[in-house]
């Protein structure tokens, strides 16, 4: 199965590209430290750097799934398409962030860097087939989110953020690696294909010591996708970082996670028995009470970015319950999650972030009256919100839909309800931003201003794909049907 | 001769230990050293099952670059601990405690 | 296809080409605005009335020459398929009408108009998308849709109280389509995900009648335990009686042609969907839960009526009444009877006329006086000797108000005594228990006319002008329709004749 | 001529018409259409004439026409649902549309003197050509549903005129008393429609009597009452709300505030009359669920009390109500003891006499008109001496009065005579009939006394306001105010209804033709029914063709001879109480308010609480209104809407929302409370547990965040390994 690294390298374009637009950005970083016009040619070089990682793993989508680098790595539709929601993911971050104010400018390129490493990280960890490049993967992701985290210098917020970060990213992966080592002393291999098939055949002291392995092993994942109980580092560090940081946060780390998750559970667990059960339980439980903490937690809130937080968790949940069903038909519904996701974050986290540079913070009360001020803006943001919330025609709702496909055709018709009546809830708080945005009176009627027409365009292009996506989502759901896991 | 069971006692002592450190310990430091301790007692889990039980070199391989990424892990930890000194002098966990749900 | 079959697809898509004309008018002209709107309603309304014309009556089900397919998410097997039947006819029917009459109703708005025309022809849109679809995904998403518009037009143009009505419509509503979503995901299993696993008619049936499934290892009716979930989304629409409490806030705060519609259509949307999706679905557990939805519009009837007679609102009064007269509705729903469910559709339709002459009525009273306490909280009198000052006004009024309280002669009449001949068999003592709603249904209608309308008139009264041009004009076709209907029935019960029965014949076999 | 739907209609759609044309041109021409809704009734009384002299004539005596089309139908496969509208014309029907047509067109005529000053009078008109035009559908209706959907818009009319003059607050209250009142009966009439149908199948009056003549009903239970009890006390029902029958009469007194000659026609004459035809029509279902001694109680009851209470009316018009009242309990009472055709004919009489009576108190009331307060006077106490003022309505009342009161060779004599005979044999037979016999015969000598007491009051003696007396002016004959008077008032002789004018023939005037109404009026036969072929809409059952062939006049009734010598002497027995006690209300009514040698006030102060109980309607309002609807019904419905919106709606629905602010809230109690506790304590057992020696430990929120891990994880594989 293993092939030699060169034939291997061939299949590894896209990673390779990233690391180079990373070291790229730091060559183009260091010679034009200050000038204004050597960030313009940072951001562009990033963008282009970016966009040719989307074009190849866009290319490597229809392609047979191999197995590189002596199976350590898995190039499958499935990886390339995660990847491919990643880097979008860092895309609109890189963006924002040349427009956000949240960040100082110098710090800009930094963020850019780091990002693109977080993004390698996540690749890492979407493709991983055993252990160690799962470790690896992960730690580049925290390692440099740590960073990321407390990117504000002299901000005590932003550098606490980080401090918790780390120290909760030390201890689960930790915890994680606790759990590795004992399944490696019980099934004796690391790599995932042979455990699959070690694991097919345990007997019941090795489940015994199995099972809590495994669980060890899920926080390390777990709290990459900030899922209750591994989420409470979310908020925190959510709040603390620059908003262009946390929206990075809120899309890339848990694709990433998911990804690995998808691939872990469809490896280990598709057969079943003791371990599915398990498995699948934990995931159960994990996932309801991601999405009701996440709502619950959302609705008090002040600040709609530690909003948006919040409310990211309770999407993760209902991603997980998409990975709980260990099933193609899962992973499908996951993989359109994410897409529709990842368009309706950005556009959220844009107008926030337009809000908040333009008011110095975004409590709620900003959002007053909007719609006469920015109609484009809050008319976007409506859709947004109706969007997550679930509401037909756009793709929050097709996304849920199919999530409820996965979950019903394994006939689990409670956690089912339990994701319904949460997004209900969850549209409780997002008709809260929609209510001030359109039916209240301007506080204040400025003019249309500070609002470029370039941002415009941009809210625009990642708005019309959450409509279009939501009534014409044939062609994304048989791509997605493409993009399976390649079990061996 | 010592046996496997005896390395998986020292190792989960270690890593109880850590937690321990990590739960306990009100300076920031020492909660670094604590996971160190659970890091370790993984690359000691590793080797000792490479030793043991399965001889091939993946549980080396595993233990080795545990033993890296610690390092690194504790190198980016340290930096931001040093920032955080720098802003509020003190390494105290307990006034890490500004945001909140 | 045929010539005709697009015929659907017109009344479907006029009205959101409205949307788009409406967008493309400047802000400034509003005239055009509303003019604009108004023709495109009445071609809606017109292009209705040909398909009235063209609907062959003897045809039971769904008429093939009208019913659109086009293929939407072929790998779902989700069709945009459209397709009416004698059910669906009237509701449509009566969509358009309402639709032209709330446009004529609607000139006195002066809050951004332009917003408002494009939000109330997308409503009418949607409202179509409801009434026509034989997709199931399709009926959830214009189910769904319809939410968007009708918020923000309560929430934008209503009361002063509008933002909690709105929310709270909005939310009550979506709870309850949630659960209709996983009905409808399981049945798409259930169905096997054949190639019309969504398409309802292909549904209908009792295909399910035999699955089972075990929550906690209770085994329990696959059909029963989703049926409940159908109920649920559809019965908060209508409102029955746990789910009702939306209604007066939303009817009270929004403006005059939203409730229009609102009681006037939207209500009928739950009804309806009993009749197309619930029922034909579930036919087994449907008979089997008749006695308890016969219980649930039992109380509607009594419950609503007592509660509008406390009112002191009167706008409340007439939403608390529609929640009474949506229990007769219900009634003639348990009934499964060919008398019962006519009598259902029937009064589906003629509520829709009175309450909206009703609350058309209120509406141009309160451009008059801004108030609509029937008695002030301080006990003082809000209106009175309105009979005295405004005759015509008052001449309307008494229509309306003895059509909707079933005056013989006028439309509520008949329908109700069908619902009342079809229950009777099968609920002796509900009927006579509902009779007493027919009572109350009087007994409170008429002391509101008598608090407004006798005596002297009150000096804020004084002011008041009597229906102008306009309003009479868009009153006449209600009352038309009350009284024609009233006296001659047949032409709404022939389209729905054949349709009704064969939904009876079939639940009959249950 | 050929009977079809299509030639009888007009009866109906004159007045019809009349009402739609008028309700658009009212405003403009007034004049116009009033002379269309007058011309209208004419025209239709000549239509009704020539039918009624039709069945009189030319049919022989159970000729019935009945005709039907189908009003919509929505059978469908195996379920069928047919419901048809026609008409039934049967002697009855025939007798019926001649007296509707005939005393409506008089108070039409009545109407443009009375109204003509009036600022509504074009819409009087409208509203009452509409209620011609619904009463005469009624007797014609074929079925119970066409019976209640016109006795429901009778309903309405006279909710409209009682409310006519609505600028008075308490026309308001009156109206809606009076539809309120009816409707309660109204309401159970249609639950007894629904009940025969679910045996019958339809509800027309031919399936009704053919069901009943096979016993369809037989067996048959609703809520545990046999099914034709249950039926036909729900349709009885009706009648009492319609014809103001003990315990709803409280609505008829009320209605007086409608214009008079709405009174008259409607409030008098046709539409309380119309409960009565109603309980005719169905009397074979009353006979068959065992109600007769349950209706003659009623008749009796309000027979006896509304006189009672007539005692002690000022008011002229209040003191016709109650007469009213007290008539139609006679009616029933006759339904009651099976006197059949007696309660027909006396609901015949009556509405001419009524009619009469009601005209002449409008007429009288129209000419005193105050001219302090500008209102028509209508208190008896200021009235007094108007003989001379107004002689010919005096004479009209007068000859109404002697009918009222039961002066042999009047009608009113006649007919009620027979009713009470009647009751009286049947007493004999059965000791329960005791009570409405002796009833009714104590209501006759009430009614005589304060009928002429009216009359003496109104009429005889000095004027007891000498300023109104003086305005009023000498009444002048004029067409449209005493025609119709006096017209009514010939019609008041007892000759033109029966031969035997002194009840049952003590002085016969020779040949049975006079008879005619004996022969005329007779129970439904049901045997006749039973092979009834169903007549299509438009076709004409051909009549049959021997031209005088009525069931012979029969002295005995179809009884056995002794049994007929028994009847006879009972009913001798019964004329000869009857004469006198009706002689001897006359006699003491003039002693009182005549001659004034008996003091009334004396029996007031004797009698002092049954007096105010008198004034008090037996206190019937109060328990109505102030008891059940102001101490009941509207405390419910605060209670309950208090409940939807204050407790309901507000804690359980949007309680909801409250909850995850609780949960939230505790989520954070948790965070920040706990984790300075539990945590604190929690990790130093741990710690003490792991024999690490540690002093105080402060924890952040940070090192709370890993106890959780620690605890979820040792949660999960405590439950995984069990």
């Amino acid at each position: 199965m293993g092939q030699n690294y060169l034939a291997s390298l061939s299949h590894f374009i896209p990673e390779l590209l990233a690391c180079l637009t990373m070291f790229g950005l730091i060559l183009i970083e260091a010679t034009y430290k200050e000038e204004q016009k050597g960030r313009g040619f940072l951001f562009l070089a990033a963008g282009l750097g970016l966009a040719s990682v989307t074009v190849f793993s866009f290319f490597a989508l229809g392609k047979e799934p191999v197995a590189i680098f002596t199976n350590s790595l898995i190039i499958d539709s499935f990886s390339s398409s995660m990847k491919m929601i990643m880097v979008l993911g860092t895309l609109g971050a890189v963006y924002l962030t040349s427009q956000s104010s949240d960040i100082e400018g110098n710090l800009k390129p930094e963020f850019i860097i780091m990002a693109t490493g977080v993004l390698v990280g996540g690749m890492l960890l979407s493709s991983a087939n055993n252990m160690l490049v799962l470790f690896i993967g992960i730690e580049t992701l925290s390692i440099l989110s740590y960073v990321l985290a407390s990117l504000k210098k002299g901000d005590e917020r932003s550098s606490e953020a980080g401090l918790k970060y780390s120290l909760y990213g030390g201890i689960s992966s930790g915890i994680m690696l606790f759990g590795m080592s004992h399944i490696y002393g019980v099934v004796g291999t690391i790599n995932f294909t042979e455990i699959a098939i070690v694991l097919k055949s345990v007997d019941q002291t090795q489940i015994a010591i199995l099972l809590p392995a495994f669980l060890f092993f899920f926080v390390g994942i777990g709290y990459k996708i900030a899922c209750v109980p591994f989420h409470m580092w979310a908020p925190d560090v959510y709040e603390g970082s620059p908003l262009p940081v946390t929206t990075f946060f809120s899309i890339v780390p848990k694709v990433a996670g998911l990804a690995a998750l998808i691939r872990v559970s469809q490896t280990f667990f598709a057969t079943p028995g003791a371990l599915n059960i398990g498995w699948v339980g934990v995931l159960s439980i994990v996932a309801a009470l991601t999405m009701t903490v996440g709502n619950v937690s959302a609705i008090g809130q002040r600040s709609v970015k530690r909003m948006l937080a919040y409310s990211s968790i309770s999407h993760a949940g209902m991603m997980l319950m998409g990975v709980l069903v260990i099933s193609e038909l899962g992973t499908r519904s996951v993989i359109f999650y994410s897409v529709a996701y990842l368009f309706m974050t950005l556009v959220a986290f844009y107008v926030v972030s337009f809000v908040s540079d333009k008011y110095g913070n975004d409590h709620f009360e900003r959002f007053t009256g909007l719609v006469f001020r920015y109609p484009l803006m809050a008319i976007a943001m409506c859709i947004v919100m109706f969007s997550l919330a679930g509401i037909p025609p756009f793709s929050g709702f097709v996304a849920k839909f199919h999530i409820f496909t996965a979950l019903l055709v394994k006939k689990y018709y409670v956690l089912a309800v339990i994701a319904g009546l949460n997004s209900v809830v969850s549209l409780y708080y997002y008709l809260k931003i929609v209510r001030l945005m359109m039916l209240k009176d301007a506080e204040s009627t400025e003019s249309i201003s500070g609002f470029s027409i370039m941002n415009q365009s941009a809210v625009l292009a990642l708005t019309i794909p959450v409509v279009i996506l939501g009534i014409f989502w044939e062609k994304l759901i048989i791509m997605a049907d493409g993009a399976k896991v390649f079990l061996q | 001769m010592i046996s496997l069971s005896s390395y998986l006692f020292i190792s989960f002592t270690l890593f109880v230990a850590g937690i321990a450190v990590m739960i306990a310990r009100k300076n920031i430091i020492a909660m670094m050293l604590g996971i160190e301790l659970i890091l370790n007692s993984a690359a000691l889990n590793f080797a000792a099952y490479t030793r043991f039980i399965n001889n091939n070199l993946e549980g080396h391989l595993m233990s080795l670059f545990i033993i890296v990424i610690a390092a690194a892990e504790a190198a980016v930890g340290l930096a931001i601990v040093i920032r955080f000194f720098q802003i509020k002098e003190t390494i105290h966990i307990d006034d890490a405690a500004q945001l909140q749900s | 296809m045929q010539a005709s079959s697009n015929l659907l697809n017109w009344i479907l898509w006029t009205p959101f080409l409205g949307v788009l004309g409406v967008l493309f008018i400047p802000k400034s002209k509003e005239g055009l605005i509303r003019w604009w709107a108004l023709i495109n309603t009445a071609i809606t309304f017109v292009l209705t009335l040909v398909l009235y014309s063209k609907f062959d009556i003897t045809v039971p089900g769904m008429q093939e020459a009208f019913n659109v397919k086009v293929p939407w998410i072929s790998s779902f097997n989700i069709f945009y398929s459209l397709g009416v039947d004698g059910i669906s006819l009237p509701m449509i029917v009566l969509t358009g009408l309402l639709f032209m009459l709330c446009i004529m109703s609607s000139w006195t708005i002066t809050k951004q108009i332009k917003g408002y025309f494009a939000l109330f022809l997308f409503l009418q849109s949607t409202v179509f998308g409801v009434f026509f679809a034989l997709d199931f995904f399709l009926f959830y998403v214009y189910w769904e849709v319809m939410l968007i518009p009708m918020f923000f037009l309560i929430g934008i143009w209503g009361g002063e109280n509008r933002e909690y009505a709105a929310v709270k419509f909005f939310l009550y509503t979506f709870f309850g389509s949630i659960l209709m979503l996983v009905g409808m995901v399981a049945l798409y299993y259930a169905s096997g995900k054949g190639v019309d696993s969504f398409n309802i008619l292909a549904l209908h049936g009792g295909r399910f009648s035999n699955l089972t499934i075990d929550l906690f290892g209770t085994t329990m009716s696959f059909s029963k335990l989703f049926f409940v979930f159908l109920f649920i989304g559809f019965a908060i629409k209508v409102p029955v009686f746990p789910f009702h409490t939306w209604l007066p806030h939303a009817h009270v705060q929004a403006p005059t042609a939203v409730s229009v519609i609102l009681a006037g259509v939207l209500l009928k949307m739950g009804t309806y969907g009993f009749l197309r999706i619930a029922y034909p679905i579930f036919p087994g557990a449907s008979v089997h839960f008749a006695d308890a939805i016969a219980w649930l519009g039992l109380i509607n009837v009594i419950y609503g009526a007592f509660c509008a007679m406390a009112q002191t609102d009167v706008k409340k009064l007439v939403a608390y009444s529609s929640v009474s007269h949506m229990g007769f509705v219900m009634l003639g729903l348990a009934a499964m009877t060919v008398t019962g469910m006519n009598g259902a559709v029937l009064q589906m339709f003629n509520h829709g006329t009175s309450t909206a002459m009703m609350f058309l009525l209120i509406g141009i009273l309160y451009e008059r006086s801004h108030h609509r306490w029937i008695v002030r909280p301080d006990g003082s009198k809000g209106f009175g000797g309105l009979y005295t000052q405004l005759p015509k006004f008052s001449i309307v009024f008494i229509i309306a108000m003895f059509a909707s309280m079933g005056l013989p002669g006028l439309s509520g009449f008949i329908s109700e005594a069908l619902i009342f001949l079809g229950i009777y068999e099968k609920f002796t003592t509900i009927t006579v228990l509902a009779l007493i709603g027919l009572l109350l249904g009087a007994a409170y209608l008429l002391w509101m006319f008598k608090r407004m309308f006798f005596g002297d008139v009150i000096e804020e009264c004084k002011s008041y002008t009597d229906m102008n041009a306009r309003e009479i004009a868009y009153m006449i076709p209600l009352c038309v329709a009350v009284v024609v209907f009233g006296i001659y029935p047949a032409p709404v019960l022939n389209v729905m004749r054949a349709s009704v029965g064969k939904l009876v014949s079939m639940l009959a076999t249950y | 001529m050929e009977y079809t739907i299509s030639t009888i209609a007009p009866i109906v759609l004159l007045p019809f018409f009349a009402f739609v044309i008028n309700a658009f041109i009212v405003k403009r021409f007034t004049t116009l259409a009033v002379i269309i809704s007058c011309a209208s009734i004419v025209g239709s009384f000549f239509y009704a004439a020539r039918v009624f002299f039709d069945f009189l004539n030319v049919f022989s005596a159970d000729y019935y026409i009945h005709k039907t089309f189908t009003w919509f139908d929505l059978s469908y496969g195996s379920f069928p649902f047919k419901m048809d509208m026609g008409i039934y014309i049967d002697n009855m029907t025939a007798t019926m549309l001649f007296m509707v047509t005939g005393v409506a067109s008089l108070i039409h005529i009545f109407s443009t003197y009375y109204m003509h000053d009036d600022k509504r009078y074009g819409r009087f008109f409208v509203y009452l050509s509409l209620f011609t035009s619904a009463m005469l559908a009624l007797v014609l209706s074929e079925n119970l549903i066409s019976v209640f959907i016109f006795w429901e818009l009778m309903g309405f009319c006279s909710y409209s005129l009682i409310g006519f003059y609505y600028e008075k607050e308490g026309a308001g209250n009156a109206s809606m008393k009076a539809f309120m009142t009816t409707r309660v009966g109204d309401v159970f009439f249609l639950l007894g429609i629904l009940a025969i149908w679910s045996v019958v199948g339809s509800v027309s009056f031919v399936d009704i009597y053919q069901a009943i003549g096979m016993g369809k009903f037989n067996g048959l239970y609703a809520l545990g009452i046999p099914l034709a009890t249950f039926a036909g006390f729900s349709v009885f029902m009706g009648t009492i709300g319609k014809s103001a029958q003990f315990p709803l009469q409280v609505w008829l007194p009320d209605a007086m505030f409608g214009p008079t000659p709405c009174s008259a026609l409607i409030h008098a004459a046709t539409m309380v009359a119309a409960g009565v035809y109603l309980s005719l029509r169905c009397y074979p279902l009353m006979e068959a669920g065992h109600l007769t001694t349950f209706i003659a109680y009623i008749g009796g009851i309000t027979a006896f009390g509304a006189a009672t209470i007539a005692l002690v009316q000022t008011d002229i018009k209040a003191v016709l109500a109650y007469s009213t009242i007290s008539q139609l309990g006679y009616m029933v009472l006759g339904v009651g003891v099976g006197s059949y055709n007696a309660a027909f004919m006396h609901l015949i009489t009556h509405a001419v006499f009524k009619a009469c009576l009601f005209l002449s108190a409008g007429s009288v009331i129209h000419s005193l008109h105050d001219h302090h307060t500008h209102a028509h006077v209508q208190e008896m106490p200021r009235m007094g001496g108007l003989k001379s003022k107004m002689p010919y309505t005096f004479l009209a009342m007068l000859f109404c009065t002697l009918a009222i009161a039961g002066i042999p060779f009047f009608s009113g004599f006649v007919s009620k005579d027979r009713i009470l005979g009647d009751a009286l044999l049947m007493a004999l037979d059965n000791k329960v009939y005791w009570v409405p016999a002796v009833l009714g015969f104590g209501g006759a000598l009430l009614t005589a006394f304060y009928m002429f007491r009216m009359m003496f009051l109104t009429f005889f003696g000095e004027p007891r306001d000498k300023e109104l007396f003086d305005h009023t002016k000498k009444e002048t004959l004029s067409w449209n105010r005493n025609l119709p008077l006096l017209i009514l008032s010939l019609f008041t002789l007892g000759a033109f209804y029966s031969g035997s004018l002194t009840g049952q023939g003590f002085i016969k005037v020779a040949g049975e033709k006079y008879e005619w109404f004996q022969t005329l009026i007779e129970k439904p036969n049901l045997l006749k029914f039973n092979n009834k072929e169903s007549q299509a809409f438009g076709f004409a059952s051909n009549p049959s063709s021997e031209t005088f062939q009525k069931s012979k006049y029969d002295s005995n009734h179809g009884l056995s001879a002794e049994k007929a010598h028994h009847v006879h002497h009972v009913h001798h027995i019964g004329a000869l109480i009857s004469i006198v006690i009706a002689f001897s209300g006359v006699f003491i009514a003039a002693m009182m308010y005549f001659w004034r040698s008996w003091n009334p006030g004396f029996w007031v102060s004797l009698f002092s609480r049954w007096y105010r109980a008198l004034q008090n309607k037996y206190y019937f309002d109060d328990l109505y209104i102030k008891g059940f609807i102001q101490k009941g019904l509207l405390p419910l419905n605060n209670f309950l809407a208090f409940v939807d919106m204050g407790i309901y709606d507000r804690y359980a629905v949007d309680g909801w929302e409250k909850v995850n602010r609780v949960m939230f809230t505790m989520a954070k109690w948790f965070d920040n409370i706990i984790v300075d506790t539990v945590a604190v304590d929690g990790t130093g057992a741990s710690v003490r547990f792991f024999n690490v020696i540690l002093r105080t430990i402060q924890s952040g929120k940070i090192q709370f965040y890993f106890i959780m891990i620690i605890l979820v994880l040792t949660g999960y594989i405590w439950t995984l390994n069990i």
